[in-house]
């Protein structure tokens, strides 16, 4: 299993420091949260991560993989996948075609083997349907594989983004937000699942804004606050740490967080 | 809000997963045999040589649309100068065939690959840019191709064209609309085949996910640049053989094959015949090489009426003519 | 050579005005729909050919002027309702397509109510040259070249201060939330390309005295125009003026410097360079992809 | 997902089929002689086959009116190619397949009848084409005619009055058109004979607006005497003025391909001094009155201008000479059989055209010579006859 070690990383917009100076590592198969207020460079960093973004300081290595200003094609290669805050699903595809594209980077079929259909392709597309449908019914989207993505309901599509990067069986998942937009009972599945995928050995980063949720998956926690880390630590530690809920709820209510965060524990 | 989420199916599991692979092939290659009947039969309708050469002309142009639709309804990148390809294609293989005494096949063979490679060299930077701005980059390379193949008249007998000498394959010359036309309809045979395949496959899904989200795309691990570049090159190829062909079959070229002009015509017939549709760039490039030889009749108001009818399909039938019928039938047949 | 030079800018500057006139209706209705619309040639020529009928039945020139602008205007309206409104849920391909057709259709018409004759204008202020240090230049094309900057710092007021102007610059950010604050956008781009249309004709009014106008005038011109404002940046009117200029210039100092036969691949090597270097345009344009 | 086939298909055999559902005219009693024709009557090269369709169109109708050739009626079949070589191919073997006719006018550019020959060669069908190039009948072709004076001819024309006004340093500016190169190219090889001497050779755009580059480029060339500017449409014109704007002084020569009152009309008076070749059609009336060619000018540019309401031009004239030849070759020959119509037509001797007076033989497929064209210069507005 490899880890992922990120060293004095920084990426600023003109003169807006998103991410500066941060260095941390993700040990292989825990379940990690990145949390902070809006704005702290959250998903500035999980761009960075995912090589949407290139970083104008320090360097991502991920196992024996230099990353650093790699295209994200590379990261995937490395292992690494991600899930969007807004869906990122290929409409003109079906589910399943959707979750067989992401194991692209498995796929070991030249163009020429694909434009004249050889029996050698013909037995690779059919291995990839078989391990796709897998991962559908993994996400319990089973049915749905022939139905056109665009007819899906959002729950439904969330899912299939997760399905869509495990199918590459990455290392390393990273995912956006994947409670926004869902009522508490679907957030609950959501829990469950990172669960199960944590169980597959698969590392998972969570950037979520839903504490109940960070707080009852994450083996470990990393706090930002203005790109910067703020803390670092067990589920526990974050809970109970000053300068967090000082950064969450400012310092003026200092009594009525300490109230808020147990009722909310 | 949410689908009701049945418990994993572990019944039918067995039976879905070892039916499902199987009858996909059976399923592909239905419309190709269609195609291939269709192809069969229509010398029956051929009652003169003019017949047959309209049918040449509609074979010749799916071929170039097949590949554009790869490019254009796949992929989702503009390319407003294919045309300059085809030109290529043509001139390439006419002036090795008569300066350079290269046999008619290996000439056309040869210019297709030189365009191929041409293709593969700009193709690189031109993918970079998106939108509107990929159809300005393409337009104007199609058009530098046109200008330079107009202003080199002592080897291209400038804008009034160029004789072409007779293709021989094998020794045979080939003559006749009805043999040309079995040539042609055994490429565009061949071209269905390989767009078919080329979708069916990894390679396929990879440009049909960098068309909606190049950004999930390269997180699924498909390097967007290289793919984007080897369907571009894939689309100049089947252009430029296209014309190789053409300009064999008229045993003349002139620059106006590679004229902005001719790029637009061949963009509208794949977004006319459906985008994403390999059989729609087949079926737009038949009505619309048909179109104007049933509008000659109409005189004056030829350009008229092709504008008009050009606007209302695409008003009625948005995302173009056989995907739109395919949605209907669907809907009939359940 | 000095007086040489100064004729080549001279010559840049007459076509480059007219490319950039061009221009700008492309990038107006690009604004509202994030469509280019390929038949803002034939608007031009419809502005052109209609004064030049008009002219030729004994009408003054400006009485043809307005009406001809009116009468493009009209086109651009009945064309946006009957057609691109109807199928404003296609994508923007589709939407591309439509507007070649109408090209054509309008072509039709225009060689039918026209025929095929080349036509020309009486030019505003008479045909009498100014030297400007050796160089002479036609009055006509100072008209074109202000009328354009005129148009422009119409533009910018309209788009600065109107109410109709600035619901343009929304719809053109970001259409959803235009429409969420009450904007209809429909109306938007209705009036966008009745602007254009307008914007159109009036090029081709002022274009007709230096390089006549005919039924199909308006391909070529279209051509030049579209590449001039992808060269200044699709959606940005300082972009289409810059531009346009820059394109008549190359294709002039091209022809002046290196060779006439060439001269206009030149001008789109040098598109070509431009946008490898700037993918956006010189001037930039609305880049609204975030992930 | 992509087994959309079966409705793709039904569209595209129903489109086929519509085609092979073309009306095959039906066979009158005494059988209608067949006139093909395919003309650029849209697009660039519209300049040309507009007046040639309206020509071709009024002649038949009055050949009819007047009970046809030897008593059989032509029909006439029309079909327009907008410039394009390859739409000239396919409407040629269209004429020759579907529509079976006897003989071929057409061709306006040089392109469209490049591509037709090798068909009408083929099918051995007599050709008579309306383009300029030399190339179309040097070398010979046993099928292919051709009426227009060529380039070349044009071309010598200008170089014999230059050598009689001493002018022996030329430049030129040329369009990118087929008309345009052709001509240039003509005039590079036969300049020489003439002891001219070309000092500059530019090129514009078709659909240029502005010249003064080209040609202030031309005015910086020392030792200029005389201008050529070989095109058609309405670069010439844009040229002439741009020459006046520019103060150019050396004597400007365009070619037959603007030799029409219209030409005048759109460069104003800055066309004042221009001289052209032109046939005599443009200057009907001057003609002296023992001028063989005056009545058949004066008569067709009458019944042009009454029917049409427009001037005539050179390119009429042209598809004039092409119908007009064939009918007396029909006439003389007595049959509507190929070969005969063709050797008919190879021996057409002193026929009054409205290019000239035409001799073939079997080794020129055109027929006219140099006095064929005049040297005409405007003066006031008109064209005036100079030699």
């Amino acid at each position: 299993m490899t880890t992922l070690v990120v060293r004095e990383l920084g990426c600023s917009f003109g003169g807006v420091h998103a991410v500066a100076g941060l260095s941390f590592e993700i040990a292989p198969g825990t379940v990690h949260s990145i949390i902070g207020p809006n704005g702290a460079g959250k998903t500035t960093l999980l761009n960075l991560l995912t090589g949407v973004y290139v970083p104008t300081s320090g360097s991502i290595r991920f196992g024996a993989h230099e990353l650093t200003g790699q295209p994200p094609h590379r990261y995937a290669a490395a292992g690494i996948a991600r899930t969007f805050q807004n869906l990122q699903i290929f409409f003109n595809m079906s589910a399943l075609e959707n979750v067989m594209t992401g194991r692209h980077r498995l796929e070991r079929t030249g163009l020429l083997a694909a434009m004249l259909h050889t029996p050698r392709l013909a037995r690779a597309e059919a291995e990839c349907r078989e391990r796709a449908l897998e991962w559908l019914r993994f996400l319990e989207l089973g049915d749905a594989a022939e139905r056109d993505a665009d007819t899906l309901p959002y729950g439904a599509l969330k899912r299939l983004e997760i399905a869509r990067a495990l199918a590459g069986e990455p290392q390393l998942l990273l995912l956006d937000e994947p409670a926004a937009g869902l009522n508490p009972s679907e957030a609950l599945g959501i829990a469950a699942l990172i669960r199960r995928v944590a169980a597959t050995g698969t590392t998972v980063v969570l950037v979520e804004h839903n504490m109940r949720l960070v707080m009852e998956v994450s083996d470990h926690i990393l706090v930002l606050d203005h790109g910067k880390r703020l803390a670092e630590g067990s589920a526990e530690q974050i809970r109970s740490d000053a300068r967090v809920i000082e950064a969450y709820l400012g310092a003026a209510s200092e009594a009525h967080a300490a109230g808020e965060a147990s009722a909310d524990a | 809000m949410e689908s009701s989420v049945p418990c994993a199916a572990t019944v039918s599991d067995g039976i879905a997963a070892a039916g499902l692979p199987a009858m996909r092939p059976r399923r592909r290659l239905r419309g190709l045999t269609l195609l291939a009947l269709v192809l069969a039969l229509l010398p029956l309708g051929f009652v003169n040589d003019y017949v047959a050469d309209v049918a040449v002309l509609i074979a010749l142009n799916a071929i170039v649309c097949v590949g554009l639709n790869l490019l254009i309804g796949y992929a989702g990148q503009i390319s407003l100068g294919h045309a300059g390809f085809f030109g290529l294609g043509a001139y390439g293989s006419a002036l090795l065939a008569t300066h350079a005494g290269v046999p008619p096949l290996a000439a056309l063979l040869a210019a297709t690959a030189l365009v191929g490679v041409l293709a593969a060299l700009v193709g690189g930077p031109i993918l970079r840019l998106k939108g509107h701005y990929l159809a300005m980059a393409t337009l104007g390379l199609g058009i530098i191709v046109s200008i330079v193949i107009t202003t080199e008249d002592r080897l291209t007998g400038g804008p009034d064209g160029m004789a072409v000498p007779p293709l021989t394959i094998a020794g045979f010359v080939v003559q006749g609309e009805r043999a040309w036309y079995w040539i042609l309809a055994g490429c565009l045979l061949a071209a269905v085949w390989l767009a078919q395949n080329l979708i069916a496959s990894p390679t396929g899904r990879a440009l049909r996910a960098l068309h909606t989200s190049e950004v999930a795309a390269e997180l699924a691990g498909v390097d967007s640049a290289r793919h984007k570049l080897i369907v571009f090159v894939i689309s100049a190829l089947f252009a430029a053989f296209a014309g190789g062909l053409a300009a064999f079959h008229a045993g003349f070229v002139t620059p106006a094959k590679a004229s902005f002009l001719h790029s637009i015509e061949l963009v509208t017939m794949v977004v006319f015949g459906g985008m994403a549709s390999t059989f729609g760039a087949v079926v737009g490039a038949a009505v619309l090489t048909l179109l104007p030889q049933l509008l000659t009749a109409l005189k004056d108001y030829e350009m008229v009426v092709f504008g008009a009818l050009l606007m209302a399909t695409m008003i009625f039938f948005p995302r173009g003519i056989v995907p739109t019928l395919s949605a209907l039938w669907q809907r009939w047949r359940r | 050579m000095g007086s040489q030079a100064l004729q080549f800018l001279a010559a840049g500057l007459t076509s480059g005005s007219i490319y950039a006139l061009v221009a700008l209706g492309f990038s107006i209705v690009f604004l509202a729909s994030r469509v280019i619309n390929f038949a803002q040639g034939e608007f031009v020529m419809i502005g052109g050919m209609a004064a030049s009928s008009l002219v030729s039945v004994g009408m003054p020139l400006a009485a043809a002027m307005a009406i001809a602008v009116a009468i493009a205007a009209a086109v651009g309206l009945v064309l946006e309702k009957l057609a691109i409104e109807r199928a404003s849920r296609a994508d923007v391909t589709t939407l591309v397509i439509i507007t070649i057709g109408a090209s054509m259709l309008l072509r039709g018409i225009a060689q039918i109510v026209w025929g095929k004759g080349i036509r020309s204008l009486p030019p505003i202020s008479g045909e009498q040259p100014i030297a400007i240090g050796g160089a002479t230049i036609l009055p006509q094309s100072l008209w074109v070249l202000g009328t354009t900057i005129a148009i422009v710092a119409a533009l910018s007021w309209f788009f600065g201060r109107t109410r109709l102007g600035r619901a343009m610059l929304a719809t053109a950010h970001n259409r959803l939330a235009a429409q969420l604050v009450g904007i209809d956008v429909k109306l938007v781009l209705f009036a966008s390309f009745g602007l254009a249309a307008a914007l159109g004709a009036v090029a081709g009014m002022l274009i007709a005295p230096i390089g006549f106008t005919s039924y199909d005038t308006g391909v070529m011109l279209g051509l030049k125009g579209f590449a001039a404002a992808i060269l200044g940046g699709i959606g940005n009117f300082h972009g289409a003026i810059f531009g346009g200029l820059l394109l008549g210039l190359l294709e002039s100092l091209g022809a002046g410097f290196v060779s006439s036969a060439y001269k206009d691949a030149i001008a789109f090597v040098v598109l070509l360079g431009v946008l490898f270097v700037r993918p956006d345009g010189i001037l930039g344009a609305l880049r609204s992809d975030r992930v | 997902m992509n087994f959309r086939l079966a409705a793709g298909k039904l569209v595209r055999a129903g489109a086929i089929a519509a085609a092979v559902a073309l009306p095959v005219t039906s066979w009158s009693a005494d059988e209608p002689l067949r006139v093909g024709a395919f003309l650029s009557v849209t697009g660039p090269a519209a300049f040309l086959g507009d007046p040639e369709q309206k020509t071709l169109e009024m002649l038949v109708e009055r050949i009819n009116a007047t009970g046809g050739v030897a008593g059989r009626k032509l029909q006439l079949f029309v079909y327009d190619d907008a410039g394009d070589a390859e739409k000239a191919r396919t409407f040629t073997k269209r004429l020759l397949e579907q529509d079976k006719v006897d003989f071929l006018v057409g061709g306006s550019t040089t392109g469209a009848t490049m591509a037709a020959i090798p068909l009408a060669e083929q099918s051995g069908t007599p050709f008579i084409s309306l383009a300029g190039a030399v190339g179309i009948v040097e070398p010979v072709r046993k099928w292919v005619f051709k009426t227009p004076h060529t380039d070349r001819m044009a071309c010598e024309r200008i170089f014999t009055d230059m050598r009689e006004r001493k002018l022996t340093k030329l430049a030129l500016i040329s369009g990118t058109g087929g008309f345009d190169k052709s001509m240039r190219a003509e005039c590079l090889k036969v300049v020489g004979k003439y002891g001219i001497e070309i000092v500059a050779d530019e090129s514009y755009g078709a659909a240029d607006t502005d010249m003064t580059a080209q040609l202030t480029k031309i005015k910086a060339t020392p030792g200029v005497q005389a201008v050529l500017n070989a095109g058609f449409g309405q670069g010439p014109a844009i040229v002439t003025r741009n020459y006046r704007q520019l103060g150019l002084t050396p004597a400007l020569y365009q070619s037959h391909g603007v030799a029409s009152k219209e030409f005048v009309r759109l460069s104003g008076d800055a066309a004042e001094g221009v001289r052209l070749p032109a046939p005599a059609l443009l200057v009907a009336e001057l003609l002296a009155d023992n001028d063989p060619q005056k009545p058949v000018v004066v008569a067709y540019k009458r019944d042009y201008e009454a029917r049409y309401k427009s001037e005539v031009s050179a390119f009429g004239g042209y598809a004039y000479d092409g119908l007009m030849l064939a009918v007396d070759a029909l006439r003389r020959a007595g049959s509507a059989d190929r070969a005969r119509l063709r050797d008919a037509l190879e021996g057409t001797r002193g026929y009054v055209g409205t290019s000239g007076v035409v001799n073939m033989s079997n080794t020129d497929h055109m027929g006219l010579d140099l006095s064929a064209f005049r040297i005409l210069e405007v003066r006031g507005g008109n064209w005036v006859i100079i030699r």
